[in-house]
Order: structure tokens, then C-alpha cells, then sequence
């Protein structure tokens, strides 16, 4: 491998891997507060990627776009949130299955509707065509998806760290039971944390319908990488989405120029090491 | 009360097994009433958006023809197969078994397309192949299985000499890792490397990967002068997306097999298409008065232009109605039926020119096509040259075609 | 209970006599529901009887088939040798992913029979040199004198009733009962001496082994075995299978096995929203009905006959949380 | 504040009942002790009364003044006044001191001082010391106080508290009581689940026994000494010791 191809995957890699991030974050903030994986965090992203896609559509707006991805999916989510998880909140394995029995109609629903063709959603025209660095040629993009995914990044840390609605939150990882009998209404809590979650799921479905495209399948795709990432990264920690992320974007970018054929004990391999070794994840257990 | 339980099951089991239950006979020998024909599809799952395509092109004709083959009414019934092997063997026994199908047309998946040949050489019931088919069935050539658009490698073939001629005489292909991808890609590769041409490396992403940047890594330095591909649908547009955001575009000449600037791309892709190379037997630009008009009512109909998917659709129940016609209205026997079949040649047909050889195999015309604008700017593809004549074996004979593997990951062609 | 085993005589009775009543579909239809039966059963041994959720079942389902159909091919084994080797080649890999796994419980363990089912699957669709990758690989071989479709009915039926009765008795044997008791409270079999791990993996090893016997029956039954076999999809119907069906009823996870793959039958031939209808039954299931059709309608039945219920339990739920 | 009632109160875990029948009553401003070995449902009466999830209550009433408790979410009974100091502390480690007591803190009551940050340190100036330290990081003595001053911030006008004197040095024990009698005297109801005499000694103004899930005995603080076999016979202490 060359010079240029070793930075080159290495950027694609990193790029992926903030993509990976959007994605993870919303599904691990999730698990950290309920302790439960939402296995609909895939067909949230599909959506988003929809709702993206018709927005730009009707409206030519990119902005409107990424807006309608992600509140639209927010508000699905919270819909689904109030209708259905909540009867089972504390179950865990009813909340898994739930989310897999909604993942399901969710991306059948999204057949029905948009049909089975791969759909790309166009870049904003700023961000459109490619740039040089250093005599390498990066699509502009893709390096604005490594930014994005920087602030959100940031955002979320500051969100968390910060103000007083993360100290709740993560005081409802701690302790929730102790939080509802400190008078919080722990449920609310959770209920925003699903819609946030939501809300970057559709986000990062936009920001993939440009990457990847939409296309049936993208939902199943994601899911399986978000959840190597937190597995790998350690659940329910917002740095290890971060560390997961990055991991699993190069591993992936190299995995696929050095051994295509092992790609899948490429993934899965550390995921299966790490669940057995530090079932907590390289960085596991704190927001 | 244990024991005599065991011995009335027992008893159950010895009766049924001295009587075997009899076998429900559906006939086929009827020229009266309505023809059931079986359709087997990928209407959901990564092929969908072609196996609708697939299906349009059968309604087309249809509904163009009232519904009918030879004044019997046809009772189409639509399967999906979701792309998968064990879905397209259920579907088709249903069709089989309970439905009583007279004839089953299907499906598109690869394969789900060898499982069911091995399935309806079973039954009595012929299968009509719309979709160029893997190279298994020139080895096996089954007799009650007939490929209407001939085989994956077949079309693919001239491409490898005409870049040649061309002066592209280093490639790197990139193909879909999957038995399609790898037959489209060997009909290349042989063919490319018996007219001279030197393959640098070939690339194999599995079919529906993520994200083709990793891939493109691997093209940006490289020596070649055309890249041939070889991915099929969501595939392809996700490829050409990273080839231009990588700013590719003009490093090296994009050489497209027949699935891959096909139409179900195309409109993934845009404007930014137009120019695009491709070799195939179908051509929706092709300015031919079947061929434009087949476009113009199916874009009439379904407010897109046709894929190949599409056409062969269309083409494998036109040719199902004229052997129906040429049968006595009848389907019959599998066998028998599948030899009707066979010799029925097309003067000229939405593809062009159709014969078949001595083998049960179609020659086509096969297309080197341009990506134009084309009908309310919509990219198609048009045709730049011509090559007639083109059967399974890329030139060579049966015998020596028959004597080399079928091609595969393993084995791209050249003496084994 | 004698009423009860008669019960069962009379439907095994009429399951035998059902070729004489329905077409060669609705009989393929049949056995495959047996098939599925079988694994469903052997799925409850861990999540009914051991409290553990595995999502991962297709790729020990497809191991067997694989291993069944190369071994036919490659080995040039016959039906019964091949089945033999078949299932001997998946218990050793469910010991391994048993000793990876049975350490943890609930999302955990979930979790890592999620990544092994998915390593499977990888391996299929991309070790194309041994699996024939998308293509498959060729099978339905059959027993000699069993090839009829009829015949291979009852030769799976048999199977099923063999499984069932055998799983009757382990439920109920010394290592059944410590399985139930781990799956209760591990700490208190620690107490008492046993490992907890120890009787996970045995739980793992019977419930492996059983889906092993299914996965060459499939073999036999399918012309090709395909990656879609070992599919995730595959293994949400399995467990899907033994939810809706009742994990806290014996046969309950075969009763849903049963009515799935023929409710999968009849809907898909109406409809191509089947995904929709699974992922909806799937919801209704947990949201309504959580012990299942057959917990469920034994309750119904409980309290018509004024018999007091049993105190209220989440027999999957436990596990998990 | 209103009379805090407990009537008929019968809890317990996966279908083993623990406590059963257990009344008792805090009038404002009262400090009172639940007195009794480990595993006489002490902890069982207190997280009933807050509603947790486990143990399941079977029977009983709880109210406050004329408002029933029972079977309300615990973030409702902790509204309507109920500060909570569970058994262990159970602090929040990733949230530092001074967020713990901005995360739970409820608006004033009428008619009563608010606790505020600034209030809350007077109290504890070890805390404001401590106020951007994880609270993992603090020794035992600080987490109960941390634990105290958390529910104070919820405004409570009745504060349980589970066993604050265990795991804790004689000395820190002494300073966590003197604290409760401080809250006392401020005017919050205390009642206090207690196996250590000198605490029940030094903040309840009244004492109920618990014995295998029911009240076996009550006495107010000055007749305790006069008690000396319900002393010996549920907290194992001769009062000679005490």
C-alpha cells in the first residue's frame, strides 16, 4: 500500500467513521439510560434518509431536509416512545423485541412506500464536488461529515457534561430507581432521550442518503455498524461511541483494501472478543 | 395407555405407508380456459427496484394484448422472492404444487435462479428464464428450462475485445463478488485478455457493501487505463457517487457491463451519467421503431424509462405467447414445450434480432452504449456500434467452451 | 395427563394421516413447520427453560445444513452419515460459542449469539470457494425408500415427536431442573455448589444439538442451502416462533412454529407485506399477549376451570433483565 | 405540614411478604425512629413508602394528610414532600456534589425556609468544599451527607432516612446525627429506620419497634431507658452499654 492509498483509506476511514459516529451516538445514549438495545435505531435511519430525500425534493432545500429527517423521525420516535415502549419500560427483553417487531414494519413500510430502488440524496452545493489536501483528492463531503460529526460530538459532550438536563441523565445511568424517588420524573427523562436518539438517527439518515444512498437494507447495514461500534467502544458511553467509531471506520476502510474476504471476521471478530473479554467495552459503563 | 398409544401410531404409520396418497394432476394439455402463468420476482430486498421493473415489462405486454395468449386469459401470478434462494424455492413450489401453474416465468436473482432450475427439472412444469442466466445452465442445458436472454458472461464478452481495439489495453475490473458479478465479469476477462489486453487486478466488493470509497482508494493509483464494471444496482450508483466525489472522473474510462448503466442505475444517477460506456444487449435510446415504441408505452405507463429488466420482462411473456400460439394454445409438456420454444426466432424484437442455436441458446445482437440525454432529459442509453450475432460461448465452440469451468471467482477464463 | 397424552396421540395420529387430506404443497408446507418445530423446541431449552435469549440460532441452524450438504458433496456421505457428521460438526461449534458465551446473561449474551449468527452468515455469503456463497450450496438429498415428498414428511414428523418426547424427559431430569433453577436464581445454585455457567452450557449444548437434528432434516428437505439460512431475519422467526407461541408452555414454541410457517404460507400467497405482519404479531405478542398463544389460551383455560393461576411470571422476560 | 400516616402496610418480594400490617404515624415536625435488627423490614417499610418498583405493596395506606401515597410513581410522592436517604447512600458517582443537589432541586413550600444551594452548604461545609468533586470520589461520611443534603434540595417536609449511621466511623456517626437533629429542629418531619442506639437516642423524639414485618412496640425517647428488654431484644444491646 502506498503512501497516498494509506492516507487516503485512512481518510475514508475517518470519514466513515463519523458518519458511524451520528449513527452510534443516538443508538448508545439510548442503551445507557433504559440499558436496552433499540434494534429500530436502523429503520429510524432509514427513515430519516426518506423524509430527507422527499423534503429536498418538494422543497430544493438541503437545510429543510436534514430538518425533516430528523424531526420527523424525532417525532416518530416519540410517537412509538408513548404508544409502545412505555408499556413495557423495565422489561428489557419485551423493549428489544418491541423495537425489532417496529424495526420490521418500519422497513417494509419504507418498500411499500418508496420502493426498492437505491435513491442518493444530493449534497448540499457548497459541500458538492471534491477538494485537494495535500495532493490528496477528497470529496468535500465527506470532510464535512468528519466536522459534523466533531460538533455533535462536542454538543453532546456539552449537553451532558454541562447543563443540568445531562447531569439528569446521567444521574438516571447511575441510579434511576434513586432519581425517580428524588422526585424526577425519570420516565420524561427517558421519554427525551429516545427522541433525541431518534432525532440523530434521522439526522445521520440524511447525512448517509448522501454517502451511501437509501436503498432497503441500508436500515439492517447501519444497525449491525452501530452496534459493533458500541460493543466495541463499550456500551453506554459516549466516549466510546467516539472510540468505536473510529475503530471500526478504519478497521472497515482497511479491512476492505487488505482482505475483502475476511470482512465479516474483521467486524465481528473484535465485536465477539470484546463481549467476551470486557463485556463493558474498551471504555464501557460511563456517559 | 402409553403403550397402546405407541402401537396406534404405529398402526397409522404402516397404513399410510402401504397407501401413498395419490398426486393431485393438473392439465396441461387444456386449450380452454384461463392460462395460469407463475411469475417469480424480487419485488423487495437489494434487486427490488429491478424486479419491478421485471414485472412492468410482463405487464406491459399484457396489457397491450388484452390480457390474453391465444384467446385464452391469463391469470398472472406474481411471487417475491425477496432475493433469497429459500423465499424463490417456497414461492415457486407453491405455484407448483398448489396454484397449478401452467408455466412459471422467473425469477431474477442469480441465484435463485440456479435453485429453481434444479427445482422445476423436478415437476412438469417448464421455466421461462427472462433474465441472462448463470453459466450452470449452458453446462446442464435442462431441457424444460428455457433462457430467453441468454446467459451473464454472454454480453459481456465483445466488450473485452472492443476495448481492445479501443487501445485500452490495461483494465482493472471491479464486480460484484457474487456468481452474477463473477460470470459478467469473466465473459470480460476472457474475452479482454484473448484480444491481448492485460488485467491488472480485479476488485471484488460483495454485492450491497457500504461504501465503495475503499474501493476507489485502491483505483486512484492505478496504471490502468479503463475500468470495467461489473456491479449490479444500488451497487453501481453508490460506485459511480464515490468515482466522482473522488474526483476520478477522467482519470480512467469507465467500461459498464450490461447491468451496470442500465436504466434502474441510471435513474439513481441523474444527469451526471450522460457520457457513460456500457456494452449490452438491450438499449432503451436504440432508434429502432419496436424499440421506441416499447419505450414510449412504458414510459407512458409507469412515468420511467425501461430497464433491461424491464425488456426482458416483456420479451420473456412475448415469447411465452408465441410459443403458446405455435403449441396450439397449449402449454403441455415441459420438454416439448421448452422445444417450441426454441425455435421460435425473432426477425427483430425490442432487443433487436433473436435466434437460437443448435444448443437452445439465444444470439443476440449485442450494443456498445452511450449515455445521452434522452426523453425530458432523462439519461438513456444509446447505441454507438452494433455487433451481431453474439452467442453463449463468446466465440468459441461448444465443445471447447463446454470442456472449461463455468466461470467464477476462481476462474476468469483463458486455458484453464 | 392420560387425557393428555391421548390428546397428543390423536394430533400425532392426524398429522400422520395428512397427505391422504392435502396436496403435496400444503404437505411441503407441513414438514417444514416440523422442521421449525424442532428447532423452536430446542430454542426453548435456552430461553424457556434457561431464561437466555439467543438471537443467533440461524447460524447453528445452518452450520448442520451446510455441514450436511459439503459433507455430501465433498465427502460423498449419504444421508444418514452425512447428518451424523452434520450434527457432531455443530455441537463443537456450539461448545465454542457456548463457553464464549454462557459467562454472561441477558443483553450480553444476547448480544454475542447476535455477533455469531452474523460470523456465520458472513462466512456463507463470503467463503464462496466452500459455500457456493449466494448460490448455495446444492442439497436435498434423501434417505433411500424416503424420497416421495410424503415419505420425508413422516421421516420429519418422526423426528419431531422423537425430539419432544426426548426434551420431555431432559426438562424434567437433574440437569433440566438445574437449568430452571439457574435460570430462577443463579446465586442460590451457587450456593448450592453448581456453577451456574456450567449449567448454562449444557442448556446451550441440548439446544444446539437439537437445532443441529432440524438443520439436516432442512437439508434434505431444500434443493440448495443458501446464506439465507443463516440469515438474522432467520433467527428473529425462531425466536419469534417460541414467544408467540408460549415459552412457558412445553409444546407451546412448536404450536407457534406451527402457525407461523403456515400463517407464512397463507399470507405471503395474498400479500407482500409478510414483514409487516411478522413484525406486528411480534409487537401484539409482547404488548398483549406475553405468554405466548399457547400461555395465553391455557390461562383463558385456568380460569374457566377455576382453577387459582399460577402467580404471575415473565417466563422469557426473566432472563434478560 | 400534615399528620404522615401508615396504615395496614404489607410489602414484599417475588410473592415472600416481609412486612405486614405495619401502621404508624409522624406528626409535623416530629422526629421518629423505626427501630429493629437487620431484616425486620425496615428498608422494606421505607422504599414501600416511596413507592419502588420492588417491594410489591399487597396491602395498606399511606398518606399524607388527607393525600394518598399509595400507588403513585415515587417522583410523586417525593413531590408531594417526601425527601428520601436511601440505605447505602446510593449517590450519583458520575455527577459531581454541587450537581447532585442542582439535578434534584424542587421549588420552596409555602409557609417553610427554602433549602437553597447557599443554605444546604451552611449546613454541610464540608460539601461546599467538595462542590466540583465527582461524588465517587468522596469518603463514606461525605456520601451520607451528600445523600442528606440531596433530599433536603427536594424541600421535603418529612425526610426518610435508611440507616445513615451505617458503615460510618463512631465519630462521623456523631456529626450525621447532630446534623438530623439540626433538620429537626428546622422544623422537617425525620423518620428514621436505625439500628444504632446513640442515633435513635440523640434524634427521635419517639420510637416504634419492628419485629419480623410488624410494629411490636412503641415508646416515646424519654421512656426508652425504662425499656431496657425491648432494647436488648431488638437492637442487642444491654442498657447497661447504651
Amino acid at each position: 500500500m502506498s503512501g497516498g492509498e494509506l492516507l487516503l483509506t485512512t481518510f475514508n476511514g475517518l470519514s466513515f467513521a463519523g458518519l458511524l459516529f451520528l449513527v452510534a451516538s443516538g443508538f448508545t445514549l439510548i442503551f445507557s439510560l433504559m440499558g436496552v438495545l433499540n434494534l429500530a435505531h436502523g429503520s429510524f435511519y432509514l427513515w430519516g434518509g426518506y423524509l430527507g430525500l422527499v423534503t429536498l425534493g418538494a422543497t430544493g432545500s438541503w437545510v429543510l431536509a436534514l430538518l425533516a429527517g430528523a424531526l420527523g423521525v424525532a417525532l416518530g420516535g416519540g410517537v412509538l416512545e408513548r404508544l409502545v415502549f412505555r408499556r413495557v419500560r423495565g422489561i428489557e427483553l419485551s423493549e428489544v423485541l418491541l423495537s425489532v417487531g417496529i424495526s420490521l414494519v418500519l422497513a417494509d413500510l419504507a418498500l411499500a412506500q418508496f420502493g426498492g430502488d437505491s435513491l442518493t440524496i444530493a449534497p448540499p452545493a457548497a459541500l458538492a464536488g471534491s477538494v485537494e489536501l495535500g495532493g490528496l483528492v477528497v470529496p468535500r463531503f465527506r470532510l464535512a461529515v468528519i466536522v459534523a460529526a466533531v460538533l455533535v460530538m462536542i454538543g453532546l459532550a456539552v449537553l451532558l457534561r454541562r447543563t443540568r438536563v445531562g447531569a439528569i441523565i446521567r444521574a438516571g445511568v447511575d441510579d434511576e430507581e434513586m432519581l425517580d424517588a428524588l422526585g424526577v420524573n425519570v420516565r420524561r427523562v427517558a421519554a427525551a432521550v429516545f427522541v433525541l436518539g431518534a432525532l440523530l438517527a434521522g439526522a445521520s439518515g440524511v447525512v448517509g442518503g448522501v454517502f451511501f444512498g437509501v436503498y432497503p437494507g441500508a436500515d439492517a447495514e447501519m444497525l449491525l455498524f452501530a452496534l459493533v461500534v458500541v460493543v466495541v467502544g463499550g456500551l453506554g458511553s459516549l466516549q466510546g461511541a467516539v472510540v468505536g467509531s473510529v475503530v471500526v471506520g478504519l478497521v472497515y476502510s482497511f479491512g476492505v483494501a487488505l482482505a475483502p474476504d475476511l470482512l465479516y471476521f474483521v467486524l465481528f471478530g473484535p465485536m465477539l472478543l470484546v463481549l467476551v473479554l470486557r463485556p463493558r467495552g474498551i471504555l464501557g459503563g460511563r456517559l | 395407555m402409553r403403550a397402546r398409544a405407541f402401537t396406534i401410531t404405529l398402526m397409522a404409520l404402516a397404513l399410510a405407508a402401504c397407501a401413498p396418497p395419490a398426486a393431485d394432476d393438473v392439465d396441461v394439455h387444456r386449450t380452454t380456459g384461463p392460462l395460469s402463468i407463475g411469475f417469480v420476482d424480487s419485488l423487495s430486498g437489494p434487486l427490488a427496484g429491478a424486479g419491478t421493473d421485471m414485472l412492468q415489462g410482463a405487464r406491459l405486454w399484457l396489457d397491450e394484448n388484452g390480457g390474453t395468449m391465444s384467446g385464452r386469459p391469463v391469470e398472472l401470478l406474481v411471487e417475491d422472492d425477496h432475493g433469497s434462494t429459500e423465499t424463490g424455492v417456497q414461492v415457486t413450489k407453491r405455484l407448483v404444487e398448489a396454484n397449478g401453474a401452467d408455466l412459471v416465468i422467473g425469477p431474477l436473482a442469480g441465484n435463485v435462479g440456479v435453485a429453481l432450475g434444479r427445482y422445476v427439472t423436478t415437476t412438469e412444469v417448464p421455466l421461462v428464464y427472462p433474465i441472462p442466466t448463470s453459466d450452470v445452465f449452458v453446462h446442464e442445458n435442462y431441457p424444460t428450462v428455457f433462457p430467453v436472454t441468454g446467459t451473464a458472461p454472454q454480453f459481456n464478452a465483445p466488450l473485452g475485445q472492443w476495448a481492445v481495439a479501443k487501445g485500452h489495453r490495461r483494465v482493472v475490473t471491479i464486480c460484484s463478488d457474487y456468481a452474477f458479478g463473477q460470470q459478467v465479469c469473466g465473459g470480460f476477462a476472457d474475452r479482454f485478455r484473448a484480444a491481448g489486453g492485460e488485467l491488472i487486478s480485479q476488485i471484488w466488493p460483495p454485492l450491497g457493501s457500504s461504501d465503495f470509497a475503499p474501493f476507489i482508494s485502491q483505483l486512484q493509483r492505478t496504471p490502468a487505463d479503463a475500468v470495467f464494471v461489473g456491479l449490479i444496482g444500488a451497487d453501481s450508483v453508490k460506485f459511480l457517487k464515490a468515482w466522482k466525489d473522488f474526483g476520478m472522473s477522467g482519470r480512467a474510462t469507465l467500461l459498464g457491463s450490461d447491468p451496470a448503466f442500465d436504466q434502474a442505475v441510471l435513474r439513481g444517477v441523474g444527469a451526471d451519467a450522460v457520457g457513460l460506456v456500457s456494452v449490452g444487449h438491450f438499449a432503451e435510446g436504440r432508434d429502432n421503431p419496436l424499440t421506441r415504441k416499447f419505450s414510449e408505452s412504458f414510459q407512458r405507463a409507469y412515468k420511467k424509462l425501461p430497464s433491461y429488466y424491464a425488456a426482458s420482462g416483456y420479451l420473456a411473456v412475448d415469447w411465452t405467447a408465441r410459443a403458446i400460439a405455435a403449441n396450439g394454445g397449449k402449454v403441455g409438456e415441459a420438454a416439448d414445450f421448452v422445444r417450441v420454444m426454441r425455435s421460435i426466432d425473432y426477425p427483430d424484437s425490442v432487443f433487436g434480432p433473436i435466434t437460437v442455436d443448435d444448443r437452445g441458446q439465444p444470439v443476440y445482437s449485442v450494443y456498445l452504449r452511450e449515455v445521452a440525454a434522452g426523453p425530458g432529459n432523462l439519461p438513456w442509453n444509446t447505441v454507438t456500434e452494433t455487433i451481431p450475432d453474439v452467442g453463449a460461448t463468446g466465440g468459441l465452440s461448444y465443445d471447447e467452451y463446454l470442456s472449461r469451468p463455468i466461470f467464477s471467482r476462481g476462474y476468469q477464463g483463458g486455458t484453464p | 395427563m392420560n387425557m393428555r397424552v391421548t390428546g397428543l396421540v390423536v394430533l400425532v395420529v392426524l398429522a400422520v394421516l395428512l397427505p391422504y387430506g392435502v396436496g403435496e404443497y400444503w404437505v411441503g408446507i407441513a414438514t417444514e413447520a416440523a422442521i421449525f418445530a424442532i428447532v423452536a423446541l430446542g430454542l426453548n431449552v435456552l430461553m424457556g427453560l434457561g431464561g437466555l435469549v439467543s438471537v443467533g440460532h440461524a447460524g447453528l441452524f445452518a452450520t448442520s445444513a451446510y455441514a450436511t450438504s459439503l459433507a455430501q458433496q465433498h465427502l460423498d456421505l449419504g444421508f444418514a452419515t452425512s447428518g451424523l457428521f452434520a450434527i457432531g460438526v455443530t455441537i463443537a461449534v456450539t461448545a465454542l460459542v457456548a463457553a464464549l458465551a454462557v459467562r454472561t446473561t441477558g443483553m450480553y449474551f444476547l448480544m454475542i449469539t447476535l455477533a455469531v449468527g452474523m460470523l456465520v452468515w458472513g462466512l456463507s455469503h463470503r467463503w464462496s470457494s466452500l459455500t457456493g456463497g449466494e448460490n448455495g450450496s446444492v442439497s436435498g438429498v434423501r434417505p433411500a425408500g424416503v424420497t416421495r415428498y410424503y415419505q420425508y414428511y413422516w421421516l420429519v414428523l418422526g423426528v419431531l415427536v422423537a425430539v419432544a418426547v426426548v426434551l420431555w424427559y431432559f426438562q424434567r431430569s437433574r440437569a433440566g431442573m438445574r437449568i430452571r433453577g439457574t435460570r430462577d436464581s443463579a446465586a442460590r445454585m451457587t450456593s448450592m455448589g453448581y456453577s451456574p455457567a456450567a449449567q448454562r452450557f449444557v442448556a446451550f449444548l441440548a439446544s444446539g444439538t437439537v437445532t443441529a437434528v432440524a438443520g439436516v432434516l432442512y437439508a434434505g428437505y431444500y434443493p440448495v442451502v443458501s446464506p439465507s439460512t443463516a440469515h438474522l431475519s432467520m433467527s428473529i422467526l425462531f425466536m419469534l416462533m417460541v414467544i408467540a407461541g408460549g415459552s412457558s408452555v412445553y409444546l407451546g414454541p412448536a404450536v407457534g412454529a406451527i402457525v407461523l410457517t403456515v400463517l407464512r404460507a397463507a399470507v405471503s400467497a395474498e400479500t407482500q407485506r409478510w414483514a409487516t405482519i411478522m413484525g406486528l404479531i411480534l409487537v401484539a405478542v409482547v404488548l398483549f399477549a406475553p405468554d405466548g398463544i399457547s400461555g395465553t389460551l391455557r390461562g383463558r383455560l385456568r380460569r374457566r376451570t377455576a382453577v387459582p393461576p399460577q402467580p404471575a411470571r415473565e417466563p422469557v422476560a426473566q432472563g434478560a433483565r | 405540614m400534615s399528620t404522615f400516616t401508615v396504615a395496614g402496610l404489607a410489602a414484599g418480594y417475588q410473592g415472600h411478604p416481609v412486612v405486614d400490617g405495619i401502621d404508624l404515624t409522624v406528626e409535623p415536625g416530629e422526629a421518629v425512629a423505626l427501630a429493629g435488627r437487620n431484616g425486620m423490614g425496615k428498608t422494606t417499610t421505607l422504599r414501600a413508602v416511596m413507592g419502588l418498583a420492588e417491594p410489591a405493596v399487597s396491602a395498606g395506606s399511606v398518606r399524607f394528610g388527607d393525600v394518598e401515597l399509595h400507588g403513585k410513581a415515587p417522583h410523586h410522592i417525593a413531590r408531594a414532600g417526601i425527601g428520601y436517604v436511601p440505605q447505602g447512600r446510593r449517590i450519583f458517582r458520575s455527577l459531581t456534589v454541587a450537581e447532585h443537589l442542582a439535578v434534584v432541586a424542587r421549588p420552596a413550600r409555602a409557609g417553610y425556609e427554602p433549602w437553597t444551594m447557599d443554605r444546604v452548604n451552611e449546613l454541610f461545609p464540608r460539601l461546599a468544599e467538595r462542590a466540583g468533586q465527582f461524588a465517587g470520589t468522596l469518603s463514606g461520611g461525605e456520601q451520607q451527607m451528600l445523600a442528606i443534603a440531596r433530599a433536603l434540595m427536594t424541600n421535603p417536609l418529612l425526610v426518610l432516612l435508611d440507616e445513615p449511621s451505617e458503615g460510618l466511623a463512631p465519630q462521623i456517626v456523631r456529626q450525621v446525627g447532630d446534623i438530623i437533629a439540626a433538620l429537626h429542629a428546622s422544623g422537617v418531619g425525620v423518620l428514621i429506620a436505625e439500628q444504632d442506639l446513640s442515633m435513635v437516642r440523640r434524634v427521635a423524639d419517639r420510637v416504634y419497634f419492628l419485629d419480623r414485618g410488624t410494629v411490636a412496640a412503641q415508646v416515646t425517647a424519654a421512656e426508652l431507658d425504662a425499656h431496657a428488654d425491648l432494647l436488648e431484644r431488638h437492637l442487642g444491646v444491654g442498657a447497661g452499654h447504651a
